[in-house]
């Protein structure tokens, strides 16, 4: 078998521009405030499920065409019409998209915003833990249950990409820059962020919060802030991801998703944005790989599941990881603030 | 028996104790006293284990015990009752108590749990309670009857009349004198001096995490403002 | 016909609920004695129920042997589990997060090496060879002589259990680490036995849970994290502390996915599609509202906690 | 300016505060001292809203602080320090004191990745803050860890940097412990120093009686839970009751 190397390289790429979206939000999530995310799949599956109703409901309105019901009997025809504007109708297609983004984060950022809230209630700190990975359960289970959203456990497809008008490789190429911009605005961002007095009381935060909070801070707030910042960045990853696959199914958002993000951001380093988008690039480049040996040993004969492997692989380096590196490949730096800056000028200066 | 020499220990980063030295007295009941913060309980959590210890050397019949984990020390003869927490809380009286003597066989430990009913009698009635639920001074006799059940040879006693009414506190001293008599040597971390010194023969006192005296309680029969100096409480007023 | 169908749930809770407290009960276990919110639970589930297809299809049919070398296979995955990977953690002093990360990554490896296992030897949705006879069957309902397998033999666990826990110096000691580990190491209990001892145990009762799920449903690497909520739940609700809470909680977990579900499609059409949803929803609400589930109800010496 | 009037407190069924009633005026330094386990440190934390009231109200200049939290007790200009040095280990010495700051623009996940908003005014804090670590002879320190500090640099920084927020009163829980007695005397000079040049007001747990007599206008003895005793250092002395708690009968 022959491998397509560019072709490859643009997949590889594309999943690491959106896994580092991913890694981002729960890097400053976890990594710079201390909040055990473990609902990551949840507010992804968010931006998947909104691009699942834009696309379906949003997309005809825009486009001036009559709404043709998603699934079942009507279920070719609304293909039909999805890819016909999108072929035709780049700008549609890209307010559509536009729209989406800013819905799903919106969205998700609100949900992210009351959860933060609602555990303030819990007595003991890793119910927050079990109290996301069980919500993103929930959602799930209503997604695949309630038919009007995504077609129930059928899901929806084409959902193209916006640059689909141009076909072929030049629209993937198109759609990886967008991702990497997309990618490249959050991890500046975080990096700013953490560096802000922002950062510096995030990091209060993560050590001790009682402490922060008789110092005047108001933790609560803040908490919320950051889940909110969080949820907004993993739900645009979600959009990325579903319309780069492009379906959506709710068999996509499932738990072991947010272990993935967990082994990228412990992989790579907490607390360091650097370390999130290597943790990305690392386990997107080890994902392609163990996809690649599985072809190749299919071919040779060998019938073993690769997908297994795969599991078994980052389970086997988150472990190691957080027992003998547990700072991570690119350990947090010993940031310093802007106010550092000016003493050691002015203390030079003397 | 005991005999510690420049132990230098604390928790983490903060040092508490300064190349303390001190040696207990087979036999005898040994008070430590000295104000809060002086490293007296400090002194007690060391010799268990249960501090970060930077330097010295801790013996117990001429044996280093420094290295020796927590559950291994109680084996040496060595008995801790600490000051909170010194109790199983969900338990109750006969289970607490058959837990101190797990080594011996059942037959062995019927017994001796039945000694330690002669011995602490305002626990018989409770016997089925669960001690989470009992008062402080009956809490504390539980504590004290585990510490005996292991049959030490020396027991190690952390403000055992702390928050006790007075006449409590003197009933736990009295079951703590008899022990004694029996041929335990005792070491009990004190607040309240007065009492204490009633009590013990040998005093011990501690400041910031050295010691400043050691020898008999008849130097301080007399004369308050002695004691005052060595516990540098209230010095001031009686200068 | 109503009739029928809440006959049928409300012996299918019984049914599910008692091994919803096998596996509950471990999960207290853990948390309490070892202080793990072991999500791996569910992966030794899954271990004693392939064993137990392993052995019904190459030793024995044997109800007796086949449920001990459940127990021993899965009390030996979990004894290696702690050695291997949660006792150097504690060590470390790792967070709860990283303990809960470390349980997700343990149970991913045993869950896909199964996956592995069974792609090699097509062991997919295998059923156990066990003698089946069936009692008593309406449309969608078939009561067999396994609710007799499954039903008393989860009792006579739970009460070996409680007894294990209450009269034996074992169970003493594992109650004092679990009220006060300081205090337990002072009066030198060998802290880290009574930890093997509780894993085994742990594992034991997995292992035999999983092998009697498996003969009432059919063996997939999936079926234990497919539960492993629904049980978390139950555990949740007994306050992660309290062997009778825990107890009702997994019949009340199981009454609701099954009578309450079953009542709630009769009446209002509810799609099935929902159920999984049920325990979550338990889980949330309890946390969010009653954190302490039905501790309050049993304030007697058995909790394992105050 | 602070007034409790019949506080207390409950743990499940245990009162560890019982019916304490005191006030502290403008510009004192008031002590409050009593045996291990007698209530001083959970009354502190009741004042400071870490724990809420079982009952009883707390008032700080006219405001009733009793429900509030800490954050909002702080912003009134109620600071405190703790016990074990409570710094951000993780942090700098320069970051740990400019933290307590309020109203930060920079704190603002908006404004904070643009500098230009906030630049001018991290400029200012760190001038304010390196002031404040000069008067605890800190001032070169300003980059290390606050983990590399020895003991007694923590502590001090654990009060200085409360100056950050502008309070107007301090509560204090043991300045000293565990301190040498040199630099015991340094803390409580700065103590001083802060209600001299600022007009600060305290109220301070210490077991070091010889040293805290030397700087505080009265006393208040707990025990128990309760208030046993209120008086002036010399007076309190003499009291028999106090002697009892602190010597045995």
């Amino acid at each position: 078998m022959n491998i397509d190397y560019v072709a490859t390289t643009i997949a590889v790429l594309t999943f690491f521009g959106i896994w580092s979206l991913m890694a981002i939000s729960l890097n400053i999530e976890y990594g710079v405030a201390g909040i055990p995310n473990f609902g990551k799949a949840l507010f992804v599956s968010i931006g998947a499920y909104t691009t699942g109703v834009t696309y379906t409901r949003l997309l005809p309105i825009l486009a001036g065409r009559d709404f043709i019901h998603p699934c079942g009997s009507t279920l070719a025809d609304a293909i039909q019409l999805r890819s016909d504007i999108i072929r035709t109708m780049p700008v549609v297609a890209f307010v559509n998209f536009g729209i989406t983004l800013v819905i799903a984060a919106v969205i998700s950022g609100i949900i992210g915003f009351a959860f933060s809230y609602l555990v303030l209630r819990l007595k003991e700190e890793w119910f927050l833990a079990l109290v996301l990975l069980v919500g993103g359960e929930i959602v799930r289970i209503f997604v695949r249950g309630y038919q009007p959203l995504i077609c129930a456990n059928n899901g929806i497809s084409a959902v193209s990409q916006p640059f689909a008008f141009m076909g072929g490789r030049s629209a993937s190429i198109a759609f990886l820059m967008l991702v990497l911009l997309i990618a490249f605005i959050a991890y500046v961002y975080s990096e700013r962020l953490i560096r802000s007095p922002y950062g510096r009381l995030l990091k209060a935060i993560r050590e001790n919060e009682d402490i922060a909070r008789t110092l005047g801070k108001d933790v609560a707030k803040t908490k919320a802030q950051v889940m909110f910042i969080g949820s907004m960045i993993a739900a645009i990853s979600g959009v990325l991801f579903a319309v780069n696959l492009g379906f959506v199914n709710t068999n996509d958002y499932v738990v072991t998703l947010t272990l993935d993000v967990w082994v990228m951001v412990v992989l790579g380093g907490l607390g360091n944005p650097k370390g999130a988008l290597l943790g990305a690039f690392v386990i997107a480049v080890l994902d392609r790989l163990t996809a690649i040996a599985a072809i190749q040993m299919n071919m040779a004969g060998f019938n073993l599941e690769f997908n297994f492997v795969r599991f078994i692989l980052f389970a086997v380096i988150l472990l190691l990881m957080m027992r003998y590196r547990p700072q991570g490949i690119l350990p947090e730096p010993n940031y310093t603030t802007e106010a550092h800056d000016n003493l050691t000028a002015r203390t030079t200066g003397d | 028996m005991l005999s510690i020499r420049e132990l230098t220990a604390g928790y983490g980063k903060l040092e508490i104790l300064h190349q303390l030295s001190v040696d207990i007295q087979v036999n005898h009941m040994t008070t430590i006293l000295g104000a809060n913060g002086s490293g007296k309980s400090t002194l007690l959590k060391s010799i268990f284990g249960l501090t970060t210890i930077t330097g010295g050397s801790i013996t117990y019949n001429d044996r280093e015990i420094i290295g020796i984990s927590t559950e291994n020390i109680s084996k040496l003869g060595i008995a801790y009752v600490p000051q909170r927490e010194n109790i199983f809380a969900s338990m109750t009286v006969r289970e607490n108590l058959a837990l101190a003597v797990r080594k011996a066989s059942r037959a062995e430990a019927a017994l001796r749990i039945d000694r330690a009913f002669d011995l602490f009698p305002i626990l018989t009635k409770r016997a089925n309670q669960r001690t989470g639920l009992m008062s402080g001074g009956e809490r504390q006799m539980v504590a004290i009857a585990m510490g005996w059940l292991m049959n030490p040879s020396l027991m190690l006693l952390d403000e055992p009349t702390a928050g006790l009414a007075p006449l409590v506190a003197k009933e736990v001293f009295e079951t703590l004198y008899n022990l004694s008599q029996k041929g335990i040597t005792l070491v009990i971390v004190e607040q309240n001096a007065r009492t204490a010194l009633r009590w013990c023969e040998d005093v011990c006192i501690l400041r910031e995490g050295t010691l400043v005296y050691q020898g008999r309680n008849d130097a301080f029969a007399e004369d308050d403002s002695l004691l005052h100096t060595y516990l540098g409480l209230l010095s001031i007023g009686k200068q | 016909m109503f009739e029928r169908i809440l006959i049928d749930s409300l012996i299918r809770s019984m049914q599910v609920g008692s091994l919803y407290a096998l596996m509950a009960l471990g999960i207290t276990l853990t948390m309490s004695v070892l202080k793990l919110p072991n999500f791996a639970h569910a992966e030794f589930v899954t271990v004693g129920a392939y064993t137990a297809l392993i052995v019904s299809r190459n030793v024995s049919t044997n109800p007796i042997i086949i449920l001990g070398l459940s127990a021993i296979v899965a009390s030996v995955v979990a004894l290696v589990s702690h050695i291997t990977v949660f006792r150097p953690f504690e060590k470390q002093k790792s967070s709860i997060y990283i303990m809960l990360l470390a349980s997700f990554a343990v149970g991913l490896i045993i869950r896909y090496v199964l996956f592995l296992t069974a792609d090699t030897f097509d062991l997919f949705d295998q059923r156990i060879q066990v003698p089946l006879e069936i009692w008593y069957r309406t449309d969608n309902f078939i009561l067999s002589n396994v609710f007799f397998w499954v039903v008393p033999t989860s009792i006579v666990l739970v009460i070996a259990l409680s007894l294990l826990l209450n009269a034996t110096p074992l169970g003493r000691e594992m109650r004092a680490l679990a009220d006060n580990f300081d205090l337990a190491r002072v009066i030198g209990i060998p802290v880290e036995r009574v930890k093997w001892l509780t894993w085994l145990l742990v594992g034991a009762l997995a292992g035999i849970s999983g092998a009697l799920w498996g003969i009432q449903t059919s063996v997939s690497p999936l079926m234990g994290w497919v539960v492993i909520l629904s049980v978390f739940a139950a555990a949740i609700l007994g306050g992660l502390s309290s062997f009778p809470g825990t107890i009702l909680g997994a019949y009340v977990v199981a009454f609701s996915e099954n009578t309450i579900m079953q009542v709630l499609n009769f009446q209002f059409g509810l799609s099935f599609s929902f159920k999984p949803a049920i325990p979550f929803i338990i889980i949330v609400i309890v946390l969010l509202i009653r954190p302490e589930g039905f501790t309050q109800f049993f304030k007697s010496n058995r909790s394992l906690k105050r | 300016m602070l007034e409790l009037s019949k506080v207390s407190k409950d743990f499940d069924g245990l009162r560890a505060v019982s019916n304490v009633s005191l006030s502290v005026k403008q510009g004192e330094i008031v002590g409050l001292i009593g045996p291990n386990g007698s209530g001083k440190s959970t009354l502190l934390n009741v004042i400071s809203g870490r724990f809420p009231v079982t009952a009883g109200r707390i008032t700080f200049q006219e405001h009733d602080i009793t429900p509030l939290s800490p954050d909002r007790i702080f912003h009134l200009g109620l600071g405190r320090g703790f016990q074990d040095p409570s710094l951000f280990y993780q942090m700098t010495v320069l970051d740990n004191t400019i933290l307590p700051a309020k109203a930060q623009k920079g704190e603002n996940p908006l404004f904070a990745p643009f500098k230009r908003f906030w630049r001018q005014e991290e400029h200012q804090l760190a001038e304010r803050a390196y002031e404040i670590l000069t008067q605890i002879d800190m001032g070169r320190l300003f980059g290390q860890l606050a983990s590399e500090l020895s003991g007694g640099q923590m502590k001090l920084l654990d009060i200085a940097r409360s100056q950050m927020g502008n309070p107007q009163m301090l509560l204090l829980d043991e300045p000293t412990a565990g301190v040498a007695p040199p630099l015991a005397q340094s803390i409580f000079e700065h103590i001083a120093n802060l209600r001299q040049n600022e007009n600060m007001t305290f109220l301070i747990i210490e077991h070091r009686l010889d040293m805290l007599f030397n700087f505080v206008d009265r006393v208040y003895v707990m025990h128990m839970g309760e208030l046993l005793a209120h008086d002036t250092p010399d007076e309190i002395l003499e009291n028999a009751e106090v002697r009892e708690v602190y010597f045995g009968d």
